[in-house]
């Protein structure tokens, strides 16, 4: 669809090529293939198991893929695990949220990537600066609306299932500099707090920061995605313009209801 | 080729290493083929019984067994001699004692009775106004815990009671009993404990000298190490160095070595002739014996000094 | 509304489709490549074969290395005989597992019991039949006051037989006066406290009631834990507690049942190791319940619970004793022997968790 | 399209109402009704406390039966000397069972350590400093031969620190051939080894060095714990692995220097213990793995990892401590020591369970 | 809403009043009343941590309230464990599924009710006729055309998440006889499986069993739903036809931004 001549400009943040990824017998990713533009976002669609999650999960280095390659940015890359890739500024919400329920909502947002105070204390002793990271978690959470908890310090264990998901986001937006996956974040909104993470993932694209959106909720999708990965029995499918399709259309496609449209590899 | 046994208690006590030196030694001297066995802990039966079978099976001539369990043993050996092997006990007898063939060993009361009878003499009048410590192996009192601790007490002039019994003395010169597990750890927060029951102990008998290094140690940061009297059992070469050192007063040296080479001749000739070793005279075992080591002998009380015991120690 | 009736529409405008949607489901045959693979998938599926073929090898192994004195059936037999004990404790041990329980007390139940059944039977002229039942009472006594703790006060089941055999183990040391009842005693009095230690010659084997036992126990429970309901509802507890509990098992009433059961076992344990030793000492298989979840974990039953086939804990028992006598017969020594068994229970484990690795 | 400029209306129909929704949030004030519910909703929010006052009441309890001996400045500084070596085990047990793990191996390296140590200071001639050194880096090696083994190999702790233990066992013995090393000996040959063994009175009491190493480390653990980003990520593990790996921490690499750290801690305490016990014995400390686990569950620390400070193990070695002097002192058979310690591993954890209770 | 004379024929199936629970000091429930009529599909909804997920687990014996009284047909009853409320025919499709992961499909929908071999096999030796349980669970799932897996022997942990809600709600519809409770029973599910889910619920409704069904879906609630509880901090806000009622009036309802209808407390 992009035209040629301006190939540097849309060089996709993300590219990957015939990933393959089996767990025992089951073959969940099937020689995929997958792109994320700049500046967009770009939601996955699919049936349950279609695969998803594990490609998603592939791009970031939460799973090491059997075969395939993957380019951030132009550059072939491989991660050997998450760590490699949240060095790089991309930054995922996991479908089960990966929290660690007896820390705080400070310590959560932190970990891995802990503030150290100034001066020797930070430098020799290894001192963290709570306060600190407790200001800019206040912030943040503050800044998103998301939450009304009472304390910073609180163990997320004692969140609802709501406010832990706004944990999650608000940690992926506050750290992302390339781009952010979400899988399902909305699964257990209510309507309310879906339509604030909706609004979140509008105001991190309005900064340049272009997201993956994982979802079953077709009007959430319809509404916010710039385009649409189907993805079915472990490969995409194809990928559409939500202006130019309807909603009916894309679950007809993904369904395996309806053909999908004839499109070249990109 | 003959073939035998030697089924120790542990193999973690250096006593029952140097036995198995020992026996290792006499069985290459007689083209004895010997393989050895030994419990995890201080009554483990389970793996002794075990051990007996594994001889049984593999056809030894003869076992030499330090029982664990003087009674529990009892009939696993009982097959052994049935199947035609000779059953030896070294150190510790078994109820009865003719459960076995032979017994080579220390008596351990004897060798209580010994450093009971010295301290007694050490200490002369003031031995009407001792006060005694009791460091014992553990809570399941064992009959080595039992015969040592009360042979020492009868030795000193104690009116023992029931003589398998730790700890049924109602004499007011016993401070108390304490358990070590027989390391020096034990030996001295078990000292540390009497010592705070009563700070003027001045005599002290302990299971054996690792634990008679611990309550020592504990003697020695309460700042008593002078003054008062540690008594112990075994004769292990770095007890004996203790004695030298002052550390220990007076201990009785058994011979493990002596009882193993003893034990695989006996079950050589047995081998060749059929022939089953004898008892010392007037007991119902062959006494390996005992010698009482110190430095400071006391008349009437035949003794080695540190320096004799050092080049016999545990021989 | 039209003449040919029509079903209402239902849902929203998008899910209009899905009567059209294909039904095929993402499914993928893959072949395993190397033997090694191979070998790996057919385990995977059959996982109680890996502690018989680690038992298989080691038979094979000590065979060679130890020659014709280990391999006889003599002494195939005798191994049996010296495991029985052990084994009937690592039965008990593995109900407790399945439950992602562990049970730290079951040597020193096993141990108080056989004394309570020497003291009634020997010297309280107690009948042997009655004083037996009032010991395997004693066990299942014993056993659900490990079960009152975990389900009625919370305790992590650790915990509470951390506690209780400290417990145990004193109150037998106290009823014993530390005191072994001796062989000629029991004969005399009480010879029914010895039923188990009967043996009788089979080929070159001699097999021993005790043994006859273990397996009986054995098998019996394996009926129990995979052919009846209770035996779902044990699984499903160790599995996951709060499922079992929300999907209708009445997990404390089954907690409370292993935790007797298991405890009947080690009395029964009990009164085998009477026959066994020939005499009851206090002191005896004081190491008990270690070597009981050596055999568990060697037999590839998961200490998370709710996975593995308690067979595999007979097989573990096996392993360790063949891997103990081999030793002893190719004259290893004793701190070499530890030394091998510490390394047994790492690779065996090891081999365990290769095997369950997902891509089988 | 109107004159004055509205947001054009996202999302579907029935979300258009949600700008002028409420954000009250369910929040509700509730009194705590009886003294007792007051107490337990204190301590709720201050878990620490719980094994701190179980010491005091113990303390104060003793204090009455045994009378003014117990209570003595000199008792008390006597209790705190013999609980350094077990406490300083617990400091590094505490850390493996913080990342969710169990150590069965502490006590078997911190002796072989010190067999290394003395047979190297003693015998080999090498320097005390040195030699002491080389202990340590053996205890890090041992360790890390856990840590690698539960890592890389993903064998559960509690397996591989049973293998790990019989065979760092069976290494000490060959090191040793089973005899101690004697104090004398140390003393000429190199007596800085027994450096913690130094002490000095202030006031009443008596002040040992291996007492204030073990505060010390228990300080600077406790720092690390809750004041370093590595001190969370252990934590997270400990809470949950897989979450903690998935949200940027190197678990492998965390748990890897988890379990070398306990090994040097280890390894410390077997140089402490040398100045403790005046000289080198391979038959000390048998059971101090369950000793270092018991004063880690008293104190608090929940064995399913990620919940609990360090600090409750220090406690929970005192109040062990206390617990076996006061007994002593009150002229109580061992047996019954024993048997005491079983119930109060059991009403600790009970007391600590009933804290922590949700309806706090 | 009911006219009075006709009472009996209207007792309500369940009827709960002045219900409290109390979580530390979380108030999950605060003295709310609940009502499901003989024969309805009831909504429940409200924002995350509004308390729906507690007030039905109250009801069917998950949790025990701390005060309140809960009527089943009538009858006042206090149930201390959910196993007396299945006794009683009353099946709930929790939020989490309580499945156990390493038991087999079979396993699991028979959990706590299996079937006995006939004859003295059964009796005495309590011997389970797992042939009897495969094939009714097979049956089961194929009537509800709710999967494809490969075999009913397979352990559930091999399972999608779409897979296992079904299991779930397959169980609690081959079982309920007197009601099921579904608390978000489609949360995780694509678009094809949630369908699936809600032609169910039609299904068992026709056959005479209420349902409770709690979901943050408001396109699903309005289509399926004979009444909707309105449930807002803590507490019932309000009962509401949805064809009295737009999405939008719910919405606002639940979020506060409106007053709900004044009505009486039935
Ligand atoms: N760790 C795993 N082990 C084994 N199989 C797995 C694992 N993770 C995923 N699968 C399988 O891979 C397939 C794809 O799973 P995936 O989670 O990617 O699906 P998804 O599209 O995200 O589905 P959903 O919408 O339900 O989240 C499924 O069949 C699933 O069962
Ligand atoms: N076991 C528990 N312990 C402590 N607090 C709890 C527990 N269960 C629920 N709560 C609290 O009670 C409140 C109501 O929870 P509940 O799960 O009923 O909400 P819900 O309406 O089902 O929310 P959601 O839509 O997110 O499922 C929440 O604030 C929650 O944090
Ligand atoms: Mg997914
Ligand atoms: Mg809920």
């Amino acid at each position: 669809m992009d035209q040629k001549g301006i190939g540097i400009m849309t060089t996709p943040v993300v590219q990957a090529r015939g990933i393959v990824k089996r767990y025992g017998h089951v073959t969940a990713i099937d020689h995929s293939d997958f792109e994320l533009r700049p500046g967009e976002v770009l939601a996955v669609i699919g049936d349950n198991g279609a695969g998803k999650s594990s490609i998603v999960k592939a791009i970031c280095g939460a799973t090491i893929p059997d075969e395939g390659e993957i380019l951030i940015e132009g550059k072939p890359i491989k991660f050997n695990s998450p760590i490699e890739a949240r060095e790089m500024g991309i930054e995922i919400v996991y479908q089960n949220l990966a929290l660690s329920p007896a820390l705080s909502i400070a310590d959560n947002m932190f970990t891995g990537r802990e503030i150290r105070k100034e001066g020797w204390m930070g430098k020799y002793l290894r001192l963290l600066d709570k306060p600190a990271m407790e200001d800019f978690a206040r912030d943040k959470l503050t800044e998103l609306g998301l939450m009304t908890v009472q304390s910073i310090k609180q163990p997320v264990e004692t969140l609802s299932g709501g406010q832990r998901q706004g944990v999650a986001v608000a940690r992926a937006a506050a750290f992302a500099s390339k781009f952010i996956i979400m899988d399902e974040p909305t699964a257990a909104l209510g309507v309310k707090e879906s339509r604030k993470v909706l609004e979140l993932i509008q105001d991190v694209r309005s900064r340049g920061i272009p997201i993956i959106l994982i979802s079953h909720n077709m009007p959430h999708v319809f509404e916010v995605a710039d385009r649409i990965h189907i993805h079915r029995l472990g490969k995409r499918l194809c990928t559409i313009d939500p202006k130019d399709y309807t909603m009916s259309d894309a679950v007809a496609f993904m369904t395996g209801a309806k053909e999908p449209p004839a499109q070249d590899a990109g | 080729e003959t073939s035998a046994c030697l089924i120790t208690k542990t193999d973690t006590n250096p006593f029952f290493v140097k036995m198995k030196e020992g026996a290792s030694e006499a069985a290459a001297a007689n083209g004895i083929e010997l393989s050895t066995f030994a419990g995890k802990y201080d009554g483990d039966v389970e793996t002794q019984v075990a051990a007996v079978e594994t001889c049984i099976a593999s056809g030894a001539k003869g076992i030499l067994i330090t029982p664990t369990d003087s009674r529990a043993l009892v009939p696993v050996v009982t097959q052994a001699r049935e199947a035609g092997a000779l059953v030896i006990a070294l150190d510790t007898q078994f109820e009865p004692a003719d459960a076995a063939d032979a017994t080579f060993a220390t008596d351990n009361f004897k060798a209580g009775v010994l450093i009971g009878q010295w301290a007694k003499a050490k200490m002369g009048d003031d031995a009407a106004n001792a006060k005694i410590a009791l460091l014992d192996l553990n809570a399941s009192e064992i009959s080595v815990d039992y015969q040592r601790d009360n042979g020492f007490l009868q030795g000193f002039g104690i009116d023992i009671k029931d003589p398998t019994d730790i700890g049924d003395e109602d004499d007011p010169r016993i401070v108390g009993n304490d358990v070590t597990n027989g390391s020096p750890d034990g030996g001295r927060t078990a000292m540390e404990n009497l010592l705070q029951v009563d700070p003027d102990i001045n005599l002290v008998y302990t299971i054996n000298e690792p634990a008679a290094a611990g309550a020592y140690e504990a003697l020695k940061s309460f700042g008593k190490e002078e003054g008062v009297l540690i008594v112990s059992v075994d004769g292990g070469c770095p007890g004996v160095q203790d004695i030298a050192g002052g550390v220990i007063g007076a201990t009785s040296m058994q011979f493990p070595l002596l009882m193993a080479s003893k034990g695989i001749e006996a079950i050589k000739a047995f081998a060749e002739t059929g022939e089953k070793p004898q008892n010392s005279e007037g007991l119902d075992f062959f006494n390996t014996g005992v010698e009482l080591i110190t430095d400071e002998p006391v008349d009437g009380i035949p003794s080695i000094t540190s320096a004799e015991g050092l080049k016999k120690c545990w021989g | 509304m039209s003449d040919t009736p029509q079903p209402a529409p239902k849902g929203q405008e998008f899910e209009q489709t899905l009567d059209q949607s294909d039904t095929k489901v993402a499914s993928f045959e893959r072949k395993h490549h190397t033997l090694l693979e191979r070998i790996q998938h057919v385990l995977h599926n059959n996982p109680t074969l890996v502690p018989v073929i680690v038992l298989v090898i080691s038979l094979i192994a000590f065979g060679l290395i130890a020659g014709g004195k280990f391999f006889s059936a003599f002494n195939l037999s005798l191994i049996l005989q010296q495991v029985s004990i052990i084994g009937i404790l690592a039965a008990a041990q593995s109900l407790i597992i399945i439950t992602a329980g562990i049970d730290l007390s079951v040597a020193a139940i096993m141990v108080l019991m056989s004394v309570v059944m020497g003291n009634l039977a020997v010297f309280a002229g107690v009948p042997s039949g009655i004083a037996i039942l009032i010991g395997l009472a004693g066990g299942v006594g014993a056993g659900a006051m490990n079960g009152w703790f975990i389900t009625k006060v919370k305790l992590p089941p650790f915990i509470t037989t951390l506690g209780t055999w400290s417990i145990f183990y004193a109150l037998l040391l106290w009823l014993s006066g530390a005191q072994s009842i001796r062989g000629q005693d029991i004969d005399t009095e009480a010879p029914f406290l010895k039923f188990f230690g009967a043996s009788f010659n089979l080929g070159g084997a001699r097999i021993t009631l005790s043994a006859i036992l273990m397996i009986l126990v054995f098998v019996v429970l394996w009926y129990m834990l995979n052919k009846t309901a209770w035996g779902r509802h044990v699984y499903a507890i160790g599995d996951d507690k709060e499922a079992a509990d929300l999907s209708g098992i009445r997990t404390d009433r089954t907690l409370l049942s292993v935790y007797g059961l298991a405890g009947f076992v080690c009395a029964l344990a009990g009164w085998a190791s009477i026959g066994r030793v020939g005499s009851i000492s206090p002191q005896s298989f004081y190491e008990g319940n270690l070597d009981s979840i050596t055999a568990v974990v060697i037999g590839g039953i998961s200490l998370f619970g709710g996975r593995g086939s308690i067979m595999g804990a007979l097989f573990g028992a096996l392993i360790v004793g063949v891997f103990r006598s081999g030793l002893r017969l190719s004259g290893v020594d004793v701190l070499w022997q530890v030394f091998a068994i510490g390394w047994l229970i790492i690779i065996a484990v090891a081999i365990d968790q290769w095997i369950r690795r997902v891509s089988a």
